[in-house]
């Protein structure tokens, strides 16, 4: 065999050292020992596991298979969806139209980086304070009400957004922007004329998952700061009540919400990438 | 509310030449009354709305409701001023008290009597009927026994599910000398006097934990839990009362229906107050306020103290032959839950 | 004519003189040196003088530094050192504002046509127009009829016309190409630079593209700058032929003269490279 | 001109209708939630005022150091075994939900639905039930978790799937590769550091969440934060989401970091 | 020397005769339909036989079903009806065990090379034996020391046995095809086929991959169907061209009696379209 074929143990080598693979391989292989090993430095206390299981499984069954609504009518539980989804929806839009103005200034081909940093750090900031926290801030400063659920949430929604936008519109290619400074347009040209036709689809579908996501934080959040939703139902029916069956309703009624965002989403992603497939 | 603005309206405009403060420009803006999560509940709406107009009646204002899920919001919101009236636990007032002295109590539902005297209702530790003899000396129940075991609180911010249990152990354990440091604090996790310490995030779920044995010995309290559970043996509100889980119980007692627990230790606890903040009331509506829920009338509103064993749920029960009304008291009253806290 | 198209940035009804003489001075490159991170020139020395109307090829192995010297031209990237001057303007000291100017009166034809895929044929020549406008102007798209009419005439004249409203993404290489070479000339541009505008298309759309270029040379008294790496397409169309070799200039003149061993001077060793077998 | 509508004008309006109709919706929403836009941006510079005048951790704040460092281990123990197991068997559903691998269709549309009524039973809910069962513990913490970090990843390798591999998956097709063969040489090699990517973002979006978990189920720093928000102790509070931010800064760097070599 | 290449799945020390006589049928398609989603077909009335060692190219104009008809006789898509009889095998029943046993005999090249980028050179070719392989021999890329050398024989054949240890995204385009192509030699196939090899590659290294497969048909016996959209190559190379337009055979023969007339007849109309002026 020839001077660069690699022979270990009288075996062809396939492949030879990489610096990425080995990095990939060493993560893994320290996620997958990580995982083995820490579970026993906790401290578990009792648990029967079989009782655990068999409750588990009894409540689901509660929950899933034996859902009604007792505390609320259907019509009270239907506007308190209504309120919630109008709670995810005003911090999702809010948040959405913010994002859009950070993530240009952290989109690392739009901006020079150390702007792009700072407002990766303000990020970082935002995210990791909780929401109820942000809320409870709201709340001492605006008092009770929409105003501090909405825009606690819509923190959260500015820096899951900022992130998702900004790496959309790392992906375009720069071929496009190159072309339009070419012909002498000015920034805001290539925002408004490149970035915005060629992401505008990532941009739906990120921010439908972000609002299927805020009706869920909106759920335990309008109930806390007094805005309403159906959050306080079940809040009432999880922890005052125990009502697992109610529970179980309004669970019901997440999901459906959930999956029509999901279709709408998938329908104005579609025609915004058009005919192609 | 609209008819009440009516009746008051004379009174309204008068008070304003008296109260020469800047809440008089206020006077049409809404009243904000925060209610706490215990007591947000959808059948308690009747109730609350009774209340409202009682206020508004009392004070020519229109009343909004928040209802909250979340204590320290509410405290906080009383605290600075965003809402006017507040019903909350002792605990929550002492702490919105601490915040802000602003904040005063203005009436306190009463016991039978009619008086401050028994405006109490009790903080329960219990253990499973069939180990409840582990738990005595010389046939008498006898708190030095919980030492060692299992124990369940309700949650940090309960008045009557953590504050009072866990001061009273400590008050108890503190003169050993083994236990000397101890303090409230340290019982929020697993320390010398417990091995484990779990929380049930409510006086149901405290409850629970007793019940299937997660824990030992629970705290909670005798309202939160009298739903599920029936008197079956000895003086309720003793040591020693034994209470059984009813069959027809719903969850999260549907599935320990039959078990049995015996209390063994019971400690009385301040009924919760309706409080004020005084910088966003006029002197002359906190007057008012009082006086209209102090009134005969209120006692015998039935939306309001309902009579016993009648079918709806309201925020007040009127036992046979009792007298609960809504008596005045003064921030001195809860000196006992502010001591503990200490 | 030649007046009218360099002095007014608007002349709806494109009459075209069907010769244009050449001759004055366009772009005069003198001294031009560019090193990337201060690391070794990729080019060096360069000296050129290209007149209105005419035709040049640059050709030259990969990494020559043909793509870099078509983009110091135009400032999309700053040469090290060296003098720029198009149309009597030096390009190297220009401040923001006036390069804008300035590269608007330059068209750029890309090798992957750079077009925002997501928008139309119209939309995507109108961006050649953003030079001319302010940002409020470019950001709403507000275009003047003559200047919608011109970019219909240009689309018209590349055979276009037809798909004005189709999609980008919906087109071949060939027609994208086009696209690309309409926005340029909607700029009006005095100078056309295009930097291996056939090298993925197949052959007969780039015969029909070649052929464009050489037309609006020829007709319009547009100066067109090509980098090449097809070395008989060069010889077919040029009226002048640049041969670039690791960032020097070792060969310029006209085509007919490109000898074999000068050939062999412009790609140097690589030509055995690229023959494997 | 044409005569054909300008697609310019057509365009205009056409973002114009949508405008108007998004317009129209948040003003019924601010209606419906009595939500007032300018109360709302008045009320930013005092939420500053208020951050910085209380939840700055003083000494007596600090005395907590340790239990919360305890708490903060605990939590990033959870996010990363919750993470990785669930990484584990959302690998399997998105390999059975993407375009490209799909075994077949009703099989991939389940697999989608799985994820997404995972993704979406409210953490309240799933707390509940498992509170009930297990009470306070780890396990819960663990379970809740993994629950929703599991709908999520099925959906981003999904995501991930369908990206990086249509070509190669087709290439090993026609070659006769066997289906776990087409996996584990084309698929995984493609998408890996991209799946290593999500597994980063979660473990960090698990440490921000423990919050709202461990409030829920009593475990990790979220109880902690739970304990003493209700106690109202915000300086102890502030010391602990200074320790969530430090530790969630300092795994976006790792994440970075490993990004950029293994891509 | 040709039936150890068919009967033996291995044969490291590859010696090829020089000449292969072409004879035996190995492909034949008859009444091939094939329609995507129930529209109007793509390929209709498909009569085709193909011999051992022939080398064949399709030509036809965009959409006319050339890729749609290589797909089908590896039944990476399942044609509507009629028969592919390969290797006396029907290949459109089969099932999914004995689909990968004849595939392992079909060799495919794509047009953008479908090779897993972030592996070396050495492990993308010995993805080629997969189909001799169980499952967990696979997954644990467990080969034999004669496949290794197998491959890197192929390697050294296509002069990318230097290359063997790089990842794939580090090679240039033709180098790429050079290992998709080892891949499908790999597999030791009796049938290659090939969609468009060279549409994205510049003419030195399309003259390299061509001469290539010119080659491997001819020394090796291997029969080889390509794609193609550039008429002379095809012309060139060819022992039969086959012309397609709008899904129908319109053209089977020599190259040498491929008149202009009949390449009007199978670029149809679209020659006109496609040279504007
Ligand atoms: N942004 C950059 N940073 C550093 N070096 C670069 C950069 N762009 C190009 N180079 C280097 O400069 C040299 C010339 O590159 P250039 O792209 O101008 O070559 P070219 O002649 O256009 O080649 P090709 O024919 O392959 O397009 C090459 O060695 C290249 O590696
Ligand atoms: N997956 C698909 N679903 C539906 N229609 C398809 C699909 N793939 C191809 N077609 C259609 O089938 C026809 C033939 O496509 P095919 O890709 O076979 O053409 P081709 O001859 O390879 O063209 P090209 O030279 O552009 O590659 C086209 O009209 C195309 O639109
Ligand atoms: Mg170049
Ligand atoms: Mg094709």
């Amino acid at each position: 065999m020839q001077s660069n074929i690699k022979i270990r143990n009288g075996k062809i080598q396939i492949k030879t050292f990489n610096r990425s693979n080995f990095v990939l391989h060493f993560i893994l292989s320290f996620l997958v020992l990580f995982t083995i090993v820490a579970p026993f430095f906790l401290e578990y206390g009792a648990i029967d596991i079989q009782t655990a299981i068999f409750y588990t499984l009894d409540n689901l069954k509660m929950m899933f298979l034996q859902p009604a609504l007792s505390q609320v009518t259907l019509t009270a539980a239907l506007y308190q969806i209504l309120i919630t989804l109008a709670l995810a929806f005003l911090s999702t839009l809010i948040g959405a139209v913010i994002s859009f103005f950070l993530a240009i200034l952290s989109a690392k081909n739009l901006m020079p980086s150390y702007i792009s940093n700072v407002i990766i750090a303000f990020n970082s900031f935002i995210r990791a304070v909780p929401t109820v926290l942000w809320v409870l801030i709201f709340a001492i400063v605006a008092g009770l009400g929409s105003v501090a659920a909405i825009l606690g949430m819509t923190l959260h929604t500015i820096a899951y957004l900022t992130k998702a936008y900004a790496e959309s519109f790392e992906e375009i290619d720069n071929g496009m922007i190159e072309a339009l400074r070419a012909t002498g347009a000015k920034w805001w040209h290539i925002i408004i004329h490149v970035v915005l036709p060629q992401t505008s689809s990532y941009m739906v579908s990120w921010t439908f998952l972000r609002f299927e996501t805020n009706y869920g934080v909106a759920i335990a959040m309008g109930a806390a700061a007094a805005a309403g939703g159906i959050g306080f139902e079940l809040f009432m029916a999880s922890s005052f009540y125990y009502d697992l069956h109610e529970v179980g309703m309004i669970t019901y009624f997440a999901l459906i919400i959930a999956l029509i965002l999901e279709f709408i989403s998938i329908r104005i992603k579609n025609k915004l990438i058009g005919s192609k497939s | 509310a609209d008819t009440g603005n009516a009746n008051t309206s004379d009174e309204t405009s008068s008070n304003q030449e008296n109260a020469s403060n800047e809440d008089t420009s206020k006077n049409d803006e809404p009243l904000t009354v925060v209610w706490y999560p215990n007591e947000s509940g959808n059948e308690l709406k009747a109730a609350r709305d009774a209340l409202g107009s009682l206020i508004s009646e009392a004070t020519g204002r229109e009343v909004e409701h928040k209802l909250t899920t979340d204590y320290a919001i509410a405290i906080e919101t009383i605290a600075n001023g965003n809402a006017q009236v507040a019903f909350m636990g002792a605990q929550g007032y002492i702490e919105a008290n601490e915040k802000s002295s602003d904040v005063q109590p203005l009436v306190v539902p009463s016991g039978a009597s009619g008086t401050l005297d028994d405006a109490v209702y009790y903080s329960w530790l219990a253990v499973p009927k069939d180990k409840a003899e582990e738990y005595k000396t010389n046939g008498e129940f006898d708190i030095n026994k919980i030492a060692g075991k299992r124990f369940s609180f309700v949650s940090a911010s309960s008045t009557s599910g953590f504050k009072v249990p866990s001061e009273a152990i400590v008050s108890h354990f503190g003169e050993q000398e083994e236990y000397k440091d101890l303090t409230a604090e340290d019982l929020a996790e697993s320390n010398d006097l417990f091995p484990e310490v779990l929380f049930g995030d409510s006086h149901q779920g405290s409850a629970v934990n007793m019940l299937m044995e997660r824990s030992d010995v629970s705290a909670f309290c005798d309202t939160c839990v009298s739903n599920y559970v029936e008197l079956v043996e000895g003086e309720a509100n003793t040591p020693g009362a034994v209470y059984k889980v009813k069959d027809d119980a719903a969850a999260p007692f549907n599935n320990l229906t039959g078990k049995e627990f015996t209390l063994i230790s019971v400690t009385p606890v301040l009924n919760a107050p309706f409080v004020v903040n005084q910088s966003v009331l006029s002197p002359e509506e906190i007057t008012a306020l009082e006086e209209a829920f102090t009134s005969d009338e209120t006692a015998n509103n039935e939306e309001i103290f309902v009579p016993e064993g009648s079918e709806t749920p309201g925020l007040f029960e009127k036992s046979e032959g009792g007298n609960e009304r809504f008596v005045t008291a003064e921030d001195a009253w809860f000196d006992p839950i502010r001591e503990l806290s200490k | 004519m030649q007046q009218v198209l360099n002095k007014e940035p608007i002349n709806s009804s494109v009459e075209i003189s069907k010769k244009v003489q050449k001759g004055e001075v366009i772009l005069k490159v003198q001294d031009l040196y560019k090193s990337y991170n201060r690391g070794t020139p990729v080019l060096q020395d360069i000296q050129m003088e290209l007149k209105q109307g005419e035709f040049i090829s640059i050709i030259g192995p990969s990494g020559a530094g043909k793509s870099t010297f078509l983009r110091c031209i135009n400032r999309m990237i700053d040469p090290t050192s060296g003098s720029i001057v198009f149309d009597n303007t030096e390009m190297t000291s220009l401040k923001k504002a006036d390069l804008r100017k300035q590269r608007s009166k330059i068209g750029m034809v890309f090798q992957h046509y750079n077009l925002v895929s997501r928008l139309s044929v119209f939309e995507n020549v109108l961006h050649g127009r953003f030079g001319y406008k302010s940002t409020l102007q470019g950001v709403f798209s507000l275009f003047s009829e003559e200047e919608k009419e011109l970019a219909l005439s240009i689309l018209d004249k590349l055979g276009m016309k037809e798909f004005a409203y189709k999609r980008c993404d919906q087109l071949s290489g060939g027609q994208k190409q086009r696209v690309g070479i309409a926005r340029a000339l909607v700029q009006q541009p005095k100078l056309l630079l295009c930097d291996e505008p056939i090298a993925s298309l197949d052959p007969n759309a780039s015969k029909i593209i070649m052929d464009h270029l050489k037309d609006i040379s020829e007709t319009m008294g547009i100066t067109v700058l090509v980098n090449l790496h097809q070395v008989d397409v060069a010889l077919k169309y040029s009226d002048r032929v640049i041969g670039l070799n690791k960032g020097r200039i070792v060969y310029d003149g006209v085509p007919e003269k490109l000898s074999n061993s000068a050939i062999r001077d412009i790609y140097g060793s690589e030509i055995e490279d690229l023959i494997l077998e | 001109m044409d005569d054909r509508l300008d697609i310019i004008k057509k365009k205009k309006i056409q973002m114009t209708v949508v405008l108007l109709i998004m317009l129209l919706i948040t003003m019924g929403t601010s209606r419906l939630t009595e939500f007032n836009f300018i109360e709302g941006f008045q009320s930013i510079p005092g939420t500053i005022g208020w951050m910085a005048a209380n939840l700055i951790p003083g000494a007596e704040a600090m005395e907590n150091f340790s239990k919360v460092l305890s708490k903060l281990w605990e939590t990033i123990v959870l996010s990363i075994i919750s993470t990785t197991t669930a990484g584990l068997f959302a690998l399997f559903f998105a390999l059975f939900g993407s375009k490209t691998t799909k075994v077949n269709g009703p099989l991939a549309a389940f697999s989608r639905l799985i994820a997404s009524v995972f993704r979406n039973i409210p953490v309240v809910a799933w707390a509940l039930v498992l509170v009930i069962s297990f009470g306070h513990n780890v396990v819960t913490g663990y379970f809740a978790l993994f629950f929703t970090t599991f709908g999520f990843l099925v959906r981003a390798f999904i995501e991930t799937i369908d990206e990086a591999s249509m070509e190669s998956v087709e290439a090993l097709n026609a070659t006769g590769a066997t289906y776990f063969q087409m996996v584990f040489r084309g698929v995984l090699p493609e998408s890996l550091p991209q799946m290593v990517s999500w597994l980063f973002f979660m473990i960090d979006t698990n440490i921000r969440s423990a919050t709202l978990v461990g409030l829920l189920t009593g475990t990790g720093i979220g109880y902690l934060f739970d304990l003493y928000y209700k106690r109202l102790d915000y300086e102890t509070v502030g010391l602990i989401t200074i320790c969530i931010i430090v530790v969630v800064i300092v795994i976006e760097f790792i994440s970075n970091k490993v990004r950029r070599l293994i891509l």
